[in-house]
């Protein structure tokens, strides 16, 4: 019983101090990942969805549209 | 008259036993929740669905061939909880965690409600009629983590007896987030703290939403492959929405591949809503630690934001810290609906997705933790 | 040379027996009818593929490690009839039911069909050459319940050397029901009664729509759990779609994944079409007492509908009792049909769907009790 | 096989009896439940589906057109 | 402490073997080719990620209880390749060779570069360190057929040691056909040559689309029953669409099944390359032979399309005999550019679609002489 | 290992004609079996992808899109 908890104690001590460790290394990395990628290999920093949305006007919308509707319907 | 007696001696009620009528009743009551009350619909109503059917006298749907026996096989191999994780890794942006990486540290903080709780658990052995081993202890602590499939991958391989409860208390308690979040946030906080607004979040790159799966799955190998079949799916999903290569799968596997298993998986966590397993003492015990846990990584989280605010460059609302126990996305609504009544000009949803899904990492972390100490 | 005479040794030329060839005739047979008569394409398309795959000598499609060995596993565990009556139920609205509950009573006597054919069956033995064991006589009797993922589960559970028969016989069926059903609808009413006209139904609450699936899965939980597989998973589909909060998994139910099982299934019942189990002189009988079932039905249904009209309080059109075979919406569209042709203000439509469903939740109640009694 | 056909029978009347009594308690049930959820849990009888066409015009269409048009497209 | 030494035990920096980091790196690859590089990334993705997870060390997904385990029983039972060469079969449109039934030939000529590598992989024993079996040889040899789920299909039945090195080297010689055919196409042919404008193909009937799978099954049923399981399901696909009575199952199999096998088969291709299996001199055979026999097969169909034109009454352009190796659609439309090039009014496209889809065919036969020469 | 070349060679003449043959009667039997299918079962030889295109309007597109806009969202 007492062995039970000093092993839970010993858990809990472990865990947090991996689970703080691997979260704090991953920080570095991404800081690390950050400044590489948009240093060397800079990109349109668009938010995607929005883009997507100014671009897809109502042609688009249709075109669809069409393309769903045939998807439903048999060929004939 | 032979034939009627049969029949007579093959009907519910002639073999209903107490227990089994009282966890059908269990079952309406979460068909109840999901649909009146909109807990977690997704999940409770197959879940209470399959504690009726797994309940029924006599039908043996949950014996060696029947259809909830054999959709077990999928969570028994952990394959069901993975394909989810695979598609809710899809659904993700890590956009807001990227732009703001120091929020993972409160998506760690919040993890103290699984291993408080694992402590907790074992504490709770000194009352009289609850005995939880160390396995059925760590496999209740995962409930902290308020992720769905964290938590049934989790339970399946350490406590499988314990599987329903399990289930059951985090997918309740991750509808309950509105519930219980806010009392702890409000009593931790001053409402000066609570009406910090946050600066704007840059835009991240695709590169950098391509490269972050990819990272994070190489990162876990190296340090914790435990964790590995867990964050990898989630990994791959993730990847494979971000590419945008690849969408026809990534459509499918957030789609379709994730609703029919959730179909499955929630029947057959429901299949584990027995009598002997679920109509116990250490139910009850599971539920409160449950609570118990929200409340612990809740409380966590939001101390560790106000430590952070103390020594960061740029002002850090202590609220988001309440986001990081995952609970996607409700805990991050949870945060910002907070904030908007303190200031209304304080938006802090976007900032509050960091951690929350910092949230799934870590307690993708923590699960490996306790799959790799725990045997 | 050795291995050109391997290889003409390998052919289908020097394997084909007779009797394999006449079933991959079978196969054609019924492709042509699925896809040039428009016989239940959905089902009979794949099993008529099905039939032509698995009777290609030496290629061993069904034998242990091909395709369609283990296709059929899902049919002999059951999964594969009740995951299609799982979407079949999303697809269906009790709506036509719920407003005239007495439909009900329509949708039980059709089910005289399947007793009629049961007797028929063992009757059957007296000819030479037909020898059905009461389980198989049970199995054939499901065809007169029109419906197909319920007779593929009974054939499966009692009968599984007849399986492709007997849902070969019901699929056709069921696609005949526009040619079988007139002539003994006309023979039994009257041109006055075909046209009665009935009163428009009752707009039926959600509240309503979503209480009966779960008051059905519950009364069949006490009193006939043999047949709660098959109204388990009917009712949870239709909770699903009558809830509207799990949209997504009610969608999928009837979408992606009744379509995946369906060419599954078809496929699997296809390879029972194998020369041995088909090419007997049963086959004849199964294929004339389905017949013969689907007549019965169709005569008690209409008979009943009379009874009823002469008791009830409100106009009850005899041509409605017809639908209560299920085939669903077939039956209904027929009943219509008829009614419009005595009388062109006739719309008898959403007042055929009523006892439409009802034959289904029959039915399934026939198997029920026919898995309980026959062993 | 006399005795056959005499559990032939056996299984027809009873299997009848059944068939008719369970789904006459169904009426009975449903007749139940009406009464209490007209009364006690009364919601709008609309027919859903109807209310949904009125209520999606085009707007709807279109909004749901341009939703199908980029779950087919690249997000870039 | 003990905790602490039992979880550096566990990590991946303790347990990586130089093998498995390289086979790590090889997965990282085959991702930075599919994201960046666009080869195949619908297969390759999955195969570079099933790489990755794979290699990782102490992980166990691919051991027994893991979830790339249970995945790689669809490939062993044949099942997958097999649902994605129905899925394949549904979204083919035999019209263009239906149109013009000549180009067949060129779909066989191509296939040239399968046995001649077949030939190739058993000369190349001579060299030391290879030593390739004839189940093994013919394996490699199905690359040639540019056909992802035969050479799959038959790698699995022959040679699953080297399934996940002929599967890379298939996939991304499909992915490198715009590269490798072009040098050989301008290399055989004349500017003159490739300048051919072809004849408008006639409108192929709804009726020819549906009775072409149903001969095709049924002549391959006759002769090479060997090729039945991937023609057979091949077909199936091919009638679901083309009849148009089953449009819900044949969008199914080409859009959510499709995907959804297609994850599982790139993950578990992607778990056979295992440090063991591919860190050998033979893979570099492999991957030299694949090159060859994509060279060869090119450099066939081209000549066999020049031998066509001098003896056809209508002229044949000599580059639609390059799209004869499959690869659909690249082949076809490398041999459009090229014809482009040669002269700005000549598409050939459509006419490169008939050899095109007859090179699927074409090497489905192939797959089927060497599955049953082989032993 | 000279037999297994040997093999090989046996392997590759053996598997060319059967690809070969196969084909070639394919070709025959297609030759033969669109004679057929036109004389005796002349359908409309439309290509069917066209014809859709031509028929579907934006009516077509619109109806589709309500469709859609239903399938997402809850009855209620
Ligand atoms: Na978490
Ligand atoms: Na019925
Ligand atoms: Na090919």
């Amino acid at each position: 019983m007492n062995e039970m908890l000093s092993s839970g104690v010993e858990i809990m001590l472990l865990g947090m101090g991996i689970v703080y460790g691997f979260l704090a290394m991953l920080v570095m990395a991404i800081g690390a990942m950050s400044k590489l990628v948009l240093r060397y290999f800079p990109d349109h920093p668009l938010n995607p969805r929005q883009h997507q949305i100014e671009e897809a006007g109502v042609m688009a919308a249709i075109t669809a549209a069409v393309h769903q509707y045939r998807r439903k319907h048999p060929k004939t | 008259m032979e034939n009627l007696r049969l029949l007579w001696e093959s009907t519910g009620l002639y073999n209903f036993s107490g227990p089994q009528a009282i966890m059908m009743a269990v079952g309406f009551l979460l068909l109840y929740l999901a649909i009146k009350k909109g807990f977690e619909p997704l999940l409770l109503l197959p879940i209470g669905f399959g504690a009726v059917l797994s309940n029924i006298p006599a039908a043996g749907m949950i014996d060696e061939g029947g259809i909830l026996y054999y959709m077990y096989g999928g969570i028994k191999a952990g394959v069901f909880p993975l394909l989810i994780f695979m598609g809710v890794g899809a659904m993700t942006d890590f956009g807001p965690m990227l732009a703001n990486p120091k929020t993972l540290f409160l998506g760690a903080a919040a993890q103290f409600g699984i291993f408080a709780t694992l402590f907790g658990a074992l504490a709770l052995n000194a009352v009289p009629g609850m005995d939880f081993n160390l396995k059925q202890a760590a496999a209740i602590a995962i409930i902290g983590g308020a992720d769905g499939p964290t938590a049934i991958y989790v339970a399946s391989k350490l406590a499988p007896e314990l599987l329903g409860a399990i289930a059951v208390a985090a997918y309740s308690y991750m509808a309950l987030v509105p519930l219980i979040q806010p009392p702890i946030m409000r009593a931790l906080t001053t409402p000066q703290e609570r009406g910090i607004e946050m600066q704007q979040l840059r835009a991240v790159s695709n590169t950098e939403k391509i490269v972050f799966p990819l990272m994070l799955v190489f990162l876990t190998a190296l340090l914790l492959p435990s964790a590995a079949p867990l964050i990898g799916m989630f990994s791959l999903g993730n990847l494979m929405n971000a590419t945008g290569v690849v969408d026809r799968l990534s459509k499918t596997a957030q789609n379709e591949l994730i609703n029919i298993v959730t179909i499955f998986l929630g029947l057959s966590v429901g299949s584990k809503l027995s009598a002997e397993a679920f109509l116990k003492l250490e139910t009850l015990g599971i539920l409160g630690l449950g609570a118990i846990a929200f409340a612990i990584g809740t409380a966590s989280g939001v101390l560790m934001a106000k430590l952070m605010n103390k020594f960061s460059s740029t002002p850090i609302n202590p609220l988001i810290g309440a986001a990081g126990v995952s609970a996607v996305p409700m805990a991050a609504r949870v945060a910002n609906k907070l904030g908007l009544e303190s200031n209304p000009h304080n938006f802090l949803l976007m900032h509050a997705m960091g951690p929350n899904v910092a949230g799934v990492i870590g307690s993708a972390v923590a699960a490996g933790v306790l799959l790799s100490l725990v045997h």
